[in-house]
């Protein structure tokens, strides 16, 4: 037993213990780092397959950045973990004998297949002077210039996505406010109108208030509308 | 090592990106509410990709980028019927973003950068740019359908779309991956070629399910098929006139290239899930849509259903098959436009209707609209003389013609059953009185458009060569 | 100059622009002028028609005014459009029935009357189209198309319970057809060609012509139609309008024989020879029990409808009848026995048009079909009474009408085979003359029955002119048939030569 | 020639058209000139062509006038045949025509239809001849229906009265019934003999042919010409009103009066005789077909011979006489006696149409009052009427010296000397029918111009003789009614009368046996005292007189005690309760189940609507897949691919 | 020595155990987004397994994408669960059920 050998099972446990937790973790901020845990330990096992440079930019990429982002998000909602608990355990042999089906085909037809030790002999170690970083770099610019272009492209769609799906100002959440909710009072809420019982000054009168409360709204939205603007000039 | 880069094949694709760079800045200072200038020179921008890609129409297969890049017929023509159902949809969004405070500049920039992917699409020589097109277009799509903000379902329907997009996107990389290890190439044609050199092998075709339930998920079909009514149902209806037609022709593109460019040596191996996907399609989307009292969820099951009839011709995995097929997603790109341009043109007033009883008066209020109406339905239905007709005797003619008589009668059956619930649209059009005239949209150019587009129907519908032959010749090319 | 002019197109495209003309022009304010352009339309279609009646040469069996365009290369489909002495004479039938049709529902239709015109100018066009094509794509598209104006003219013009009829209609000869397209994209791959008349000199092995056979079977049978598929009929027949229900029963109905008589009886020969037997037993069923059927109905249109099918069952039993003679080498009685249905078939478009007039006229007064609502109209309406009667005894297949030729041919005809055969089909000798004159006693006769019946007037001009042509051309073939027999003398001849010829050799084939 | 055949034909019809489509136009008494001058036209040729014909020997004539239609190798045509029994029975139906013509313009006068009354009658008496002088089946068969026809609206003439239109369908359904048989009889001549032409099925009969089998069964197979026969013979059961298709006469009677004289007397009724004989040719190939004939016609003769003796109504008594002498002609034809027939089918022509048009104008006279037992001594009061009655009664009884007794003698003759099996049969119903005859005629005689005055005092203060134009036809008729007989008498007994036209095979000829009667016509009358008919038929007389002058209560006790069969005789045999309720109803009501059970329940509830309630169904639960949670979605892809991967892995294990 | 088919039996398990997260998580949805991080990075392991193995470069610089492209989904996939929690005030996953039928 080599070292590697050794340093795969390790890592490899690792990740499908943290994998395992991932999925069944009912707290996302927990779940989110132990999907830091997995792939900072299958960063290691790219190691072994030389791949040095992606191993890398694993750990950049997701626990620097992705991870953080998802964090950012989960700890800006809040939400009910203890609702999310509820009517988990049911489901769990279900989906273990789904997955676990699954993952015996795959078995069946990783172990069946062309794949074994005689086709893909392990290849010699590469020497020291080779650069692994280098030739992904060579070949990124050239052999796969469209494909670094359309990837370029397809960042600028997220950037813009996201922020036009995220970016709108103020006050333009629709989820409801607790503290304004508590913060409400009988009168803010309530308009009282003195009114007289003959019908057609009634009628005249709601017109009015009607008016009013557009011409209030209407205000409000050019205001909206105002703010957006700039934030998008921005 | 690299070929001399060779900017004339890519420029399409470099023109559209200059112009989405350029109408991002124009869109940004522009102080105009209606975006009239960013709509104008984003349809101005497909304009001119059509005049280019006429131009492209003769020209020889050419393969460039190492391999990554392909121009030839076959890209062409869906690059121009992709530049001709954007243009439409576009046309038929307008009025309706406008109404819905959706009219913002990232809705035309968005629309162009998924044609951009689509384009790579079609046009890709590996897997791993079709790939990158796919992403892109998805990520737009994503993006396009959560659009509108303020709207539950549209976001429930983002939501799901992603979810199962990245769920499809996965079980795609995954069967490219296998595929990669066995053939030691993500370029097309070497896999084409290594397949020719080598006996398919076991994990050929264990990667190949992966693939094919990744397109199969891509076009919609049984049983992949669930995310495609939630969606159509939940974005804004502009949107969904969007991604029911034009990602459907760049998702034969990629199909083709794929099944075809990669494995056309191993027809056996994906032929017959093809067609099992595409028989559950027709059967399944047929049934449903059924009672449906939706209209839009009604032509999101029909839209299953369509995809089954043409995956049939997929399946058979001939050239004349894919021409057909291809004849088919177009003509289906053109219809379901239309069919979703009539709940735009239903949807004014900010509220959305999408009941087919919301119809109700259209024959005796708005006849002309009605009839043509009536034409997309006769057209979906199958029914000459509308165009729908042709590629549905095509497919049946290929399957015919390749022995699949039973799998022909089948599908014919069930377009009885299709027949049901399109009826039931015109019936509620025409014969069912109304009191008082249905809502429907003021916008002169709307009206325009969808009425050209319907008529447009009935005319190919007469002239079916004038789509077909360039079905054909992409193809012809080819061999 | 007028050698070279396509009449075919005109036939089927001119009503078809008059009808598109008049749906730009629609609204109440130019409803006179819609009018009369459907009936110049018209008008003018049916006297190309008898123009082109005149120019056809009946002398020998040949395909004229043959027009031969390409259409669609890549389908190797082709525009082409031909006549010969069978399908001649259902062209006059529809041009003529159409103009009889805009003439009678002239003040009738209230509701979008252009519309409802332009759809009768399209179906006319179509169904000329149907009879014309010779290419079985085009055949097919005429076919379908045809479809979608009955379809609206049921649905929209229609009676209360439409919409479950015109659907049932649409969906169940849809359903029909869908067959008969995977039998013509067998045949036209087989063929290489979709030309109807190649397809005719195919050898086709035996288990094929049974599929084939059952394929066309299916759609042909549902149109004419046959028991136990022919459900849809009687609703579809009440529930649409007057002018509806003529071109239905005068006109699609036939569609379904000429189908058998285009595809059926050349292509599968052998097959049809097969399943002679249970084509005959399934006409006599028509016949038989149709007929009873016909008697309970307390609904006139409904008898009439049913009264239809029963007619129809004669079509199709001469049609397979002459299979049993040519095995037995019964050759005149073969003819005899298709030019019988060919004749019942444009009598019985006369026939049951006139009929379902004469109930559109009664209803256009009354508003009921029930036959228990009338009683006692010949006292207001002697005129109409005297045409009634004449429609009322054609149908009961009286000689010297038209009704008479065909059933006389057939029975004798089939005779020859078995007298059980001949003894059930004439039974229609008095299952027809009970129900129609019992319905004409029940609604005509005795004395007035009550206040609607008695504020009844009596045909109006227009009417009256519909009905004499009708009258003139019940009793002109009824007195003398053979100018209609001689058109379709060769073209009948060349189908029992050539046609009825074992396909499964290519021996004594001819084309 | 040919051109006075067409005018024969076509003035009729001409006239009929002429006065139905533009009568409500023209002046009233336009429509009876038109119609009574052509018919008297073509009553006057075919009396010459009758004379030409029987005395001046031209030759036959059979020539066509248009092809009909063409069909391969087989022409059907539209012509004439001239011979002596289509010249006599030409010269007969023109000549009842015209007579009835001219009696119906006194007798409809006040009638709204005068105009089309002439129309119909006209055109009556056109079909009639289509149908005689046809020479091929299909015009036959024309005729025949066309007869019908005219009948069917004559009957309901009417249409008001429910009793008239309720008679005219059934008169046309039970000719039907009759026509469905000679249809198939016609479809028999064209399989056996290839062609519909009279001329050239009579040749290939003479030339010999070979009978054809028809498998009715696996088992059982028919003479073809037995089956033509018998099926040619329904038809004229149909027409003729034999039983059991002779329902519809007597109802028929609900038609105005003149169109019983002409059609249900004089001459539609006999065209069935007339066809036989006609077709003699071919029935004489075939015994059991006549052993058939003469088993129908005898008991028509007699069983309708007792209806006629109970009945009240004085047309329904003449009806029922009419079936009774139907059947007797119908007897002479199944003993190969065909000139037989044709000369009781004449004479019976002229007196019962006589008897018809004197009670016609009994009953105007009667201001439209049938039952006989609302009458009695008109004698007083209508001589003429009386006169011609009683000599149309006679002759019906078969007086000596009256044409009536030859024709009726010469049948009892034949049937006493035919071979044929049922021919005793037929002999006794004829002879016993003799006494019933002359009970019914002397009943009614009795009844309605002797005795006393039954009638009220409104009708009796009217009660006057006819006008001439009236009684004038009653005279014209008379006189054939009493001569006829004695100057046919000789040359059809001798069989010479109708040579050539009606073939007898040898060994059915009765000729040899009856030449030893075959004296003078006045010695045969004067001799026959010593026949037992005539003393039956004076039984039949004295009986009326007892029971109608003398003992007028006795008839009543007789009807007490013959309960049960007076009960089975007012009931008609039940046929007409037989047909109603079985097979009028029952074939409604088959419909109405076949309509209901199998067209609406199961073809159209099942199988139609089913499929579209099954589709709905299974649409409605599969749309419950589509629950909306993510995670059934991502269940039912994975699924999918679980699927496929499971597909893969069961190929890669089996190879 | 490990071999190829080990690798890929990890990124095997680890794809199964993602399809499982996916499943059998009904209450958030943004797990399911870490599930589908799963599922790229195990089609990664792959491809730097087979890259490894067949000495071919291709197969890294595919994973390199498909890290930029999970980078970007990541981003458009929080965004729009951003959207939904906003309009929703819950990212439940059992509450994503008003598109049906």
């Amino acid at each position: 037993m080599s070292f590697q050998v050794i340093v795969f099972y390790s890592f490899a446990a690792w990740v499908i213990f943290s994998a395992l937790m991932v999925i069944t973790s009912k707290n996302s901020v927990k779940a989110a780092l132990f999907l830091v845990l997995t792939f900072a330990s299958m960063s290691a096992v790219w190691l072994l397959l030389e791949a040095e440079f992606l191993a890398l930019s694993l750990i950049v990429v997701y626990v620097g950045a992705v991870m953080v982002l998802l964090l950012f998000v989960v700890m800006m909602m809040d939400i009910d973990y203890a609702a999310l608990r509820q009517g988990f355990v049911k489901k769990l042999p279900f989906a273990v004998i789904i997955s676990f089906g699954f993952f015996a085909l795959l078995y069946f037809f990783i172990t069946h297949g062309e794949f074994s030790a005689e086709n893909y002999a392990a290849p010699a170690p590469r020497d020291a002077s080779y650069s692994n970083i280098k030739e992904l770099g060579r070949i990124l610019y050239t052999d796969y210039f469209i494909a670094f272009e359309t990837a370029a492209v397809i960042l600028l769609v997220a950037i813009i996505s996201a922020i036009a799906l995220t970016f709108r100002g103020r006050k333009h959440r629709k989820a409801q406010v607790i503290s304004k909710q508590l913060a409400a009072n009988k009168k803010n809420r309530l308009k009282i109108v003195s009114m007289d019982a003959v019908v057609s000054e009634e009628a005249i009168e709601n017109n009015e208030t009607v008016e009013d409360n557009e011409v209030v709204e209407d205000n409000e939205a050019v205001e909206d509308k105002i703010t957006e603007k700039v934030g998008e000039e921005k | 090592m690299t070929d001399p880069v060779n900017f004339s094949i890519i420029s399409s694709e470099i023109f559209l990106l200059v112009a989405l760079c350029i109408i991002m800045i124009v869109d940004l200072f522009q102080r105009d509410k209606e975006r009239k200038l960013t709509f104008m020179l984003t349809q101005i921008s497909f304009v001119v990709l059509f005049i280019i890609g006429v131009q492209n129409l003769g020209v020889a297969r050419e393969v460039a980028y190492s391999g990554h890049w392909v121009l030839d017929q076959f890209g062409t023509v869906l690059k121009l019927a992709i530049y001709v159902t954007a243009f439409i949809s576009l046309l038929y969004a307008r009025p309706f973003i406008r109404e819905r405070n959706l009219m913002r500049g990232e809705y035309y920039l968005l629309t162009l950068f998924s044609v951009l992917g689509m384009m790579i699409m079609v046009s890709s020589g590996s897997l791993l740019v079709i790939y990158l097109g796919l992403e892109l277009l998805s990520l737009s799509l994503y993006a396009l359908v959560s659009l509108q903000r303020d709207s539950n379902a549209a976001s429930e329907a983002a939501v799901k779309y992603f979810v199962m997009g990245g769920l499809a996107s996965g079980f795609l990389l995954y069967g490219i991956s296998l595929v990669y290890g066995m053939s030691g190439s993500i370029l097309i044609a070497d896999i084409n070629q290594y397949l020719a050199n080598n006996d398919s092998s076991l994990m050929i075709k264990f990667g190949l399910v992966f693939i094919v339930v990744g397109i199969a998920f891509k076009f919609g079909a049984a049983p992949f098929h669930m995310w495609l009514p939630d969606i159509y149902h939940g974005s804004p209806s502009s949107i969904t006139a969007y991604i029911s037609s034009v990602p459907k022709i760049a998702a034969f593109g990629m199909a083709f290239r794929i099944l075809e460019g990669a494995f056309g040596n191993n027809t056996a191996d994906w032929a017959s899930m093809i067609m099992i996907v595409a028989m559950l399609s027709v059967v399944l989307g047929n049934i449903i849509a059924l009672v449906q009292s939706n209209l839009k969820r009604m032509l999101s099951y029909s839209a299953i259903a369509h995809i089954g009839y043409f995956l049939l011709g997929v399946s058979v995995g001939t050239d004349q098959a894919f021409a057909a097929s291809m004849f088919y997603i177009i003509v289906y790109a053109l219809m379901t436009l239309a069919g979703f341009g009539i709940i735009i043109f239903m949807s004014s007033e900010q509220k959305d209707y999408q009941q087919i009883s919301d119809l109700r008066g259209m024959g005796r209020y708005h006849p002309w609209y009605a009839l043509m109406f009536s034409l997309v339905m006769i057209s979906m239905a199958g029914i000459p003389p509308c165009i729908g007709f042709w590629p549905k005797l095509e497919i049946f003619r290929i399957l015919v013609t390749n022995g699949y008589v039973f799998e022909a009668v089948v599908a014919i059956a069930f377009s009885v059953v299709g027949l049901v619930y399109y009826l039931k649209v015109i019936k509620e059009m025409f014969f069912v009185d109304a009191t008082e005239s249905p809502n429907v949209s003021t916008s002169r150019s709307l009206k325009i458009a969808l009425s050209v587009n319907c008529l447009l129907l009935l005319m190919f519908g007469l002239m079916p060569d004038s789509i077909y032959q360039y079905c054909l010749s992409a193809f012809a090319s080819l061999s | 100059m007028l050698e070279n002019l396509p009449i075919l197109s005109l036939l089927i495209w001119l009503p078809i622009i008059g009808a598109g003309v008049i749906i730009f022009g629609s609204g109440q304010k130019y409803k006179q002028l819609t009018q009369w352009i459907a009936l110049i339309t018209a008008a003018v279609t049916f006297v190309l028609s008898l123009w082109a009646l005149n120019e056809f040469d009946s002398s020998r069996y040949y395909l004229q005014f043959v027009e031969d365009k390409s259409w669609i290369d890549s389908l190797s489909i082709r525009y082409s459009l031909a006549v010969d002495g069978i399908s001649l004479p259902l062209i006059v039938l529809t041009s003529l029935m159409t103009l009889i049709v805009i003439i009678s529902s002239w003040n009738n239709i209230k509701l979008r009357a252009s519309h409802y015109l332009a759809a009768f100018l399209v179906m006319c066009g179509l169904m000329n189209g149907v009879f014309a094509a010779t290419d079985a794509i085009l055949f097919y598209v005429m076919w379908e198309a045809m479809l979608i104006p009955m379809f609206l003219i049921i649905g929209i013009w229609g009676g209360p319970n439409r919409i479950y009829a015109t659907l049932k209609f649409f969906i169940y000869t849809f359903f029909g057809s869908v067959f008969l397209l995977i039998a013509l994209i067998y045949l036209g791959n087989q063929a290489d060609s979709f030309n109807i008349f190649n397809m005719h000199s195919m050898v086709i092995d035996a288990e094929v012509q049974l599929l084939l056979f059952f394929a066309f079977l299916i759609a042909f049978a549902i149109k004419v139609p046959m028991w136990p598929v022919h459900t849809w009929l009687p609703d579809a027949h009440v529930q649409a309008p007057t002018g509806g229900s003529v071109i239905l029963a005068a006109i699609m109905l036939k569609m379904g024989t000429y189908g058998f008589l285009r595809f059926m009886l050349p292509i599968v020969p052998d097959a049809s020879l097969e399943m002679a037997n249970m084509m005959i037993v399934l006409s006599l069923i028509a016949v038989a029990y149709i007929g009873f059927v016909a008697l309970a109905q307390s609904d006139m249109k409904k008898l009439i409808a049913y009264s239809s099918i029963a007619h129809m069952g004669f079509v199709t039993l001469g049609l397979f009848i002459s299979f049993a003679l040519i095995a037995d080498n019964h050759l005149d009685a073969a003819v005899m026995g298709i030019q019988g249905a060919l004749i019942q078939m444009i009598s019985h478009g006369f026939i049951s048009g006139a009929l379902f007039l004469s109930i559109g006229v009664l209803y256009d007064r009354m508003h009921s079909r029930e036959i228990k609502d009338y009683g006692g109209v010949v006292n207001k309406m002697p005129q109409f009474a005297l045409f009634f009667m004449i429609f009322a005894m054609a149908n009961s297949g009286l000689p010297g009408t038209s009704g008479f030729v065909g059933e006389f041919m057939v029975i004798l005809s089939s005779f020859q085979v078995s007298f059980w055969i001949a003894a059930v089909s004439g039974l229609t000798l008095i299952l027809a003359a009970a129900y129609t004159l019992w319905m004409y006693k029940r609604v005509m006769f005795g004395d007035v029955a009550n206040e609607k019946v008695a504020a009844l007037e009596d045909l109006t001009m227009r009417e009256t002119i519909v009905f004499i042509v009708l009258a003139v051309m019940v009793m002109l073939f009824g007195l003398w048939p053979a100018p209609l027999l001689d058109i379709m003398a060769p073209s009948v001849q060349h189908l029992i030569d050539c046609n009825l010829v074992s396909k499964l050799t290519p021996e004594g084939m001819c084309s | 020639m040919q051109n006075q055949l067409l005018a024969i034909v076509l003035l009729p019809l001409i006239a009929a058209l002429a006065t139905g489509f533009v009568g409500g136009k023209m002046p009233r008494h336009w429509a009876h000139w038109i119609t009574t001058l052509s018919v008297a036209i073509s009553c006057f040729l075919s009396i010459n062509i009758a004379i030409g014909q029987l005395f001046d020997e031209v030759q036959p004539l059979n020539y066509n006038l248009y092809t009909w239609a063409q069909l391969g190798g087989l022409s059907l045509n539209v012509g004439f045949m001239i011979d002596d029994l289509t010249a006599t029975m030409m010269a007969v139906v023109t000549f009842v025509s015209l007579m009835v013509h001219i009696y119906t313009i006194g007798y409809m006068k006040d009638d709204p239809g005068y105009q089309r009354f002439f129309a119909y009658i006209s055109l009556f008496t056109f079909a009639m001849l289509t149908l005689v002088m046809s020479n091929n089946f299909l015009q036959l068969f024309f005729g025949w229906e066309a007869v019908g026809l005219v009948s069917y609206l004559l009957i309901g003439f009417w249409y008001k009265k429910p009793t008239a239109i309720f008679a005219n369908l059934k008169a046309f359904l039970v000719n039907r019934v009759g026509d469905f048989g000679f249809l198939l009889g016609i479809a028999g001549v064209y399989m056996v003999f290839g062609t519909l032409d009279y001329a050239e099925v009579f040749k290939q009969i003479n030339e010999g042919y070979t009978d054809l089998l028809i498998p009715v069964s696996d088992e059982i197979f028919w003479s073809a010409t037995t089956f033509i026969c018998i099926g040619l013979f329904i038809g004229a059961m149909g027409k003729s009103a034999q039983v059991p298709l002779h329902v519809w006469l007597p109802d028929s009677m609900e038609g105005p009066t003149p169109i019983s004289a002409l059609i249900h007397a004089a001459t539609m009724v006999t065209a069935g005789v007339f066809m036989v004989a006609r077709m003699s040719p071919i029935f004489e190939q075939s015994e059991i077909a006549l052993n058939f004939i003469m088993v129908i016609g005898g008991t028509t003769a007699l069983f309708m011979g007792f209806l006629g003796v109970i009945q009240n109504d004085i047309k329904r008594i003449i009806a029922y006489s009419t079936l009774s002498q139907l059947g007797y002609m119908v007897v002479a034809l199944g003993a190969s006696a065909y000139s037989v027939a044709i000369f009781h089918l004449v004479t019976h022509a002229f007196f019962k149409a006589l008897l018809f048009l004197g009670a016609g104008s009994v009953i105007i006279a009667m201001h439209h009052e049938q039952d006989i037992r609302k009458m009695g001594n008109l004698k007083k009061y209508m001589k003429i009427t009386y006169w011609t009655m009683l000599i149309g009664s006679l002759a019906l009884i078969g007086t000596p010296f009256f044409s009536g007794f030859y024709s009726k003698e010469a049948i009892i003759e034949v049937e006493h000397f035919s071979k044929l099996t049922a021919s005793t049969y037929a002999y006794i119903c004829v002879l016993i029918g003799v006494f019933f005859t002359a009970l019914y005629s002397f009943r009614l005689i009795f009844m309605v111009f002797h005795t006393e005055e039954r009638m009220d005092e409104k009708t009796k203060s009217h009660l006057k003789e006819s006008p001439p134009v009236i009684w004038v036809p009653l005279v014209l008729l008379a006189i054939p009614s009493i001569f006829i007989g004695y100057f046919l008498a000789p040359s059809i007994m001798s069989g010479e009368y109708f040579d050539g036209a009606i073939q007898v095979l040898t060994s059915h000829s009765m000729d040899a046996s009856m030449v030893e009667h075959n004296q003078h016509p006045l010695y045969l009358a004067l001799d026959a005292y010593k026949t037992l008919p005539f003393w039956l038929a004076m039984a039949g007389v004295l009986t009326a007189y007892i029971f109608v002058v003398k003992k007028p209560d006795w008839a009543s006790k007789l009807k007490k005690a013959l309960g049960p069969i007076n009960h089975v005789l007012e009931n008609n045999y039940y046929f007409d309760k037989i047909y109603i309720n079985y097979f009028s109803a029952g074939g409604v009501g088959l419909g109405n189940r076949f309509w209901k059970w199998i067209d609406m329940a199961i073809i159209d509830g099942v199988m139609v609507n089913g499929t579209a309630r099954l589709f709905t169904g299974l649409s409605a639960q599969m749309r419950k897949m589509q629950t909306g949670y993510l995670y059934h979605y991502v269940f039912v892809m994975v699924f999918g691919l679980l699927g496929f991967l499971g597909w893969l892995y069961w190929r890669t294990l089996n190879g | 020595m490990i071999e190829l088919s080990d690798y890929l039996l990890l990124s095997a398990i680890l794809f199964a155990i993602s399809v499982a997260g996916i499943i059998i998580n009904r209450k958030n949805v943004i797990t399911l987004l870490m599930c589908i991080e799963l599922m790229l990075l195990a089609v990664n392991t792959n491809f730097i397994a087979f890259s490894h193995f067949l000495q071919d470069p291709a197969g890294q610089v595919f994973v390199f994408f498909i890290l930029t492209v999970a980078a970007a989904e990541a981003a458009i996939g929080l965004a729009i669960i951003v959207v939904l929690f906003r309009n929703r005030a819950t990212i439940d996953v059992e509450k994503l059920n008003q598109l049906k039928g």
